[in-house]
């Protein structure tokens, strides 16, 4: 019967035999020779590392889903997505036929692909390219790489990918069956994952840490958070009993920005009390945040807007990871352009929104009553040079700089007045000129950038201004120093 | 007149199954006799259920990319089978790619089918199609 | 000197005379003709009446910028932003000469662009092109419509332009001398302006109401609110004054989300608070937000997310109006194809998040809750079902319906829980299917949805389901009846 | 070798002055001598101010649109007056609409200008020129 119970050494051997020899290129995998060549893969190129280093340092990593028939192909697309798309991350999205362990529809894509000069295959078999052709690929490309797919039975895929060197591997026994699969019975497929868990957990234990993804939208159509959630726990609970120690639990963007932060939020807090409660302790978890999963608008333009929305809610909700959409997300697999502007307009978003709180009512009531203060103060200074007059003020001011316009062209302008962002982005006072602003707010501006000089270790200074103008077209909001 | 039975699924190893579900309601609500044989559907399958069922139409969907490989023959099949006039209509995300929609659908009208429609098809136009095309 | 005073109709009427004789087509304005033109103006095609039923309804119209040298091309790039851009608000920007009353220049750049068969003008000479010409733009299109130009000295410009027939007028004494001119003394910009909103304001006498607005944003790049709104304030005060009735003040996106957002809270109350200590009470204040205004970057699927971002903080901070930037905006005068791609993208954010309200701390604490308590339900069911196996219970939990999920084509799936969105667009459960959730939650879900099917005037059903399906492809995030 | 003296401004009509204060700033800080007329500048504002402080380059921005309309003529002009060898570099968007900028560069080639330059113009990159190519 199931059980949640680690696999043992001698029936896992048993089945292995049987595994790895489902198609031809089973027969190159040898374990010791993976150990190997996984611990010879760099720090930089491992996906457990990049995603713990997330954590550590609250950044939000950037993946792109993409895989195409053939190697070579396969690999100018990851290169272009690498330097172009700036990923943090790469993928190998497996194509359908794999993921159905029909290799010899796999078999007869690729060859259709050879003749079409062109990829016919969804994805990367990259069963039928088997160990060193998936090799190739790892060593292409300087970024961490994970195999992506939707394979019910994925133990094969598994040997082949992890002894090519991949070092992440999404799916999960409930996950990628019910979404993607007919007539897979639950148990079957929870085994055979329990398998590929425990194929990592032996990595594990011979010094080699691999990544772990149960993939949080299941079907990406109005899934509530509660259901993918409870799903990623168990997935989570089955990884961690096998041995695997890097687990990234998904969720796949809502559209409510407030139900899909409060899912991100409960989603590492649950995560841990399950996984606590079962005896873990020595784990990673890591979350990943999916921009939209359902239908995607035909028109590129407000596909970008989705695009953009899912990496708003992902700035508020500090995943460790997003998954990246495109714009051609509702017409067909994307060209490479296509997938790298998809990754340049998430970029954009997130850091824009880097430095950005979460906001709420009292903050911004907060805010308001400022620029009241503020505001106050010139327009009382205004009507009292104008003797009660607005008109005749407000000539009076800007000759005497009370009003002034930062950057304006103006000879009639004082230009006196410098502006600069603080440590959250607000524009505050760097120079005030001759702005009749009272000490109070002086000092409270004064504040907020010392805070900014602080977080950048320099002077409030002209630079800052300079960087601040810059700083939106090179995708932040603060101009902070390189 | 009696109702037109029609059979729907998605070709291959296809697991798009919100579409399909989508399309079932919304013949079933045209008054259509629909069979749905759901996702991963082979072309045997669609063959056996139409001859089953004496349907008028096969609904071919297919969302994945594999549309190409997967429909290829299906007419010639269907001949074999005895199903000399059966009506074969096929849409979705057919070919892999963004590809302009006139090229596609001569792709699969050269294969054989009767009609293809993109994504966005209006169904409504489609279920017109069916009703004036069907053999009485 | 100059006051905030009323214009008196002999001292306007002498300055009118001059006016009118600095360009030939001056001498066609004849102000009752003018005004029974304008009165025979649909009010659907009214700009103040549009701007008054948006406050009233709650809505954000969309209005890009765009103009070109030449009538005919004008009107066509007019129409596709009405058709294909679906604008709510047109504009007609006015080329730079025009706005330094340099109208010799002007007729150069429209010779030169007959002869060159493409636009040599970076906006549209309406005097030049006198009240004929601009009535056959004002003719072509169904939209209200506005002048959005940069003008320090406007008064012909106004004469000509809303004798033809527009409906509001864009600028003021201080936001269209300040960022736009060098040497322009300011009491000659204010007064020349006073003439201006005086017009507006016989006008207005006269059963027309025309809308002005003030440029908010200024030099675009890093205003700190609290100066761009004592700016606004006093074009407000200066414009009512004058018999103005209809005012929209601007803002310019600074960056920072709770900022922006308190910016147009601010604004707003403040403008009330000084117009009414003003002793005015008389009049209509809408507000409009404009996307960023500084340096954009030259990619366009960056530019996308600016534009994307812009349009998130304007749908929280519920401004009457937004104006929208293109992805050309970094290189130049945009094609008409990409400025409608600019009211595509907007839209698409705008419209996804309409039902979503402002998020505090606590509502996202509520919502966290909710989630803990829905997963301990599904996840307490599953333990019980596998005898505190969770593998074994997962299996037995499917088999059961105690996990299903949405959509999925699994025959191991029970496939009987429907999830529908709430009136704000959260996802709750529809059918439950046998789900384990508890009474307690289910009636809050209920609930829930029972507000969506009052607010929308229908049961809960699947049509509902199916709509929401649909809703983001087609701009929408929760699917309401049409 | 004294620091090279540099007329800045914008030509015409034109009032961005973000980027001016920008090209001010920096290029002080690269040691040039900036002498910035700030924005609508004339042709004749230009060529007296390069006259006046023996400059040996004018750098004109275009921002607009109107650039193309502007600068005609400039060239002819600085000869006239006597200007025959000074260095002419223009940049910033300096035609109505997104071109390629091959075609910028040409049409403002033609015009006389020695150097053209897209709105992100390496500025470190421009200063390396302007070294290179003033008169000592
Ligand atoms: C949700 C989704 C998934 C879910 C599916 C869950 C499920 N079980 O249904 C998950 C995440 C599991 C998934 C997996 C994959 N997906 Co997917 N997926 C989508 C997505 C985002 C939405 C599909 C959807 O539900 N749309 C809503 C429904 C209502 O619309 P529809 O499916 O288009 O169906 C309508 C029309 O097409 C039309 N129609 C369909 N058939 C027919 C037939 C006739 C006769 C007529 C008249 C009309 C008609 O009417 C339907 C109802 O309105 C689309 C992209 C998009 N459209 O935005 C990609 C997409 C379809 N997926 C794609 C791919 C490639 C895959 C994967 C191979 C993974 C990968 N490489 O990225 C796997 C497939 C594995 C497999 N074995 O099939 C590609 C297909 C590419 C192509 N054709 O070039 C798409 C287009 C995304 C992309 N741009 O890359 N996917
Ligand atoms: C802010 C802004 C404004 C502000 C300007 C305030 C002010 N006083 O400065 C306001 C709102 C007032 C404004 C008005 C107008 N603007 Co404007 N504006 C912009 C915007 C958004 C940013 C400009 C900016 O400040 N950038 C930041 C600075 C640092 O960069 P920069 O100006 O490009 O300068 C750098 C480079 O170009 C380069 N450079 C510049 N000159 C030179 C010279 C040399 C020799 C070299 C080596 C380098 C170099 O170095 C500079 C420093 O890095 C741009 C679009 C954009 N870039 O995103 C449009 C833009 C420049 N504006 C434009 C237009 C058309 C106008 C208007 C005519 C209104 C209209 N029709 O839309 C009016 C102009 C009125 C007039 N008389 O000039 C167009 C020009 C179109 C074209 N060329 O085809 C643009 C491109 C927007 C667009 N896509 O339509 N604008």
């Amino acid at each position: 019967m199931l059980k949640n119970k680690k696999i043992e050494m001698t029936e896992f051997n048993s089945i292995r035999k049987e595994v790895l020899t489902a198609w031809p290129t089973g027969k190159d995998v040898r374990l010791e020779d993976a150990f190997r060549y996984q611990r010879a893969i760099p720090a930089a190129k491992n996906f457990a590392v990049a995603m713990k280093n997330a954590l550590d340092r609250g950044q939000i990593l950037l993946q792109p889903r993409a895989g195409v028939a053939l190697v070579d192909e396969h690999i100018k697309l990851l290169k272009h997505l690498e330097t172009e798309g700036e990923a943090d991350l790469l993928p190998t999205t497996i194509d359908a036929y794999t993921r159905q362990n029909r290799y010899e529809e796999a078999a007869r894509g690729i060859e259709k692909s050879i003749a079409a000069g062109a990829s016919l295959l969804n994805g990367f078999p990259a069963v039928n390219h088997g160990v060193p052709g998936c090799r190739t690929v790892v060593e292409a490309v300087s970024k961490p790489i994970q195999v992506r797919h939707g394979t019910p039975d994925a133990r094969l895929l598994a040997e082949i990918t992890l002894a090519a060197g991949f070092t992440s591997f999404e799916g999960g026994g409930i996950s990628y069956n019910i979404p993607y699969a007919k007539k897979v019975p639950l148990e079957q497929s929870i085994r055979d994952w329990q398998y590929a868990d425990r194929l990592v957990g032996l990595y594990e234990e011979n010094g080699i840490r691999i990544n772990r993804e149960p993939f949080g939208p299941l079907t990406g159509t109005l899934v509530p958070p509660f259901i993918s959630h409870t799903i990623g726990i168990i997935e989570g609970l089955l990884a961690l009993e096998q041995g695997v120690r890097s687990i990234t639990l998904g969720y796949g963007q809502a559209g409510n920005i407030l139900q899909d932060i409060a899912a991100i939020t409960s989603l590492r807090e649950l995560a841990h009390d399950y996984f606590r409660a079962a005896g873990h302790s020595d784990y990673e978890l890591t979350i990943v945040f999916h921009q939209w999963m359902g239908g995607f608008p035909e028109d590129e333009a407000k596909a970008f807007s989705v695009i953009g929305w899912g990496s708003v809610v992902a700035a508020f909700a500090k995943p460790e990871k997003i998954i990246v959409k495109t714009p051609h997300e509702a017409m067909g697999i994307p060209t490479r352009a296509a997938n790298a502007q998809g990754l340049k307009a998430t970029r954009q978003i997130i850091s824009m929104l880097t430095d950005q709180r979460l906001f709420d009512a009292l903050s911004i009531r907060q805010e308001v009553d400022v620029i009241k203060h503020e505001v106050k103060n010139l327009m009382d200074k205004v009507l009292e040079l104008g003797r009660g007059d607005v008109a005749a003020g407000t000539v009076a001011a800007f000759q005497a700089g009370v009003l002034d316009v930062p950057f304006a062209p103006s000879i009639y302008n004082a230009g006196k007045v410098m502006p600069v962002r603080d440590n959250e982005g607000f524009l505050r006072i760097f120079q005030k000129g001759n702005l009749p602003l009272d000490n109070e707010i002086l000092a409270w501006h004064r504040s907020k950038l010392l805070d900014r000089a602080r977080a950048e270790g320099r002077e409030i200074s002209f630079q800052m201004v300079t960087d601040d103008i810059y700083a939106i077209s090179k995708g932040k909001l603060i101009g902070r120093p390189k | 007149m009696q109702n037109p039975t029609i059979v729907l699924g998605v070709i291959g190893a296809d697991c798009h199954s919100v579409g399909n579900k989508i399309l079932e309601i919304f013949f079933s609500g045209e008054g259509f006799k629909v069979v749905n044989l759901g996702v991963m559907v082979s072309q045997s399958e669609f063959i056996d259920a139409a001859i089953e069922t004496s349907a008028s139409a096969i609904l071919v969907s297919s969302l994945y990319g594999h549309g190409e490989i997967d429909c290829q023959g299906l007419r010639d099949r269907c001949i074999e089978k005895g199903l000399d006039s059966i009506l074969l209509y096929v849409g979705g995300n057919l070919v892999v790619g963004k590809t302009p929609f006139d090229e596609v659908e001569e792709k699969f009208k050269e294969m054989g089918f009767d009609r293809v429609f993109p994504p966005d098809a209006d169904l409504k136009q489609v279920a017109a199609f069916l009703q004036a095309e069907v053999q009485p």
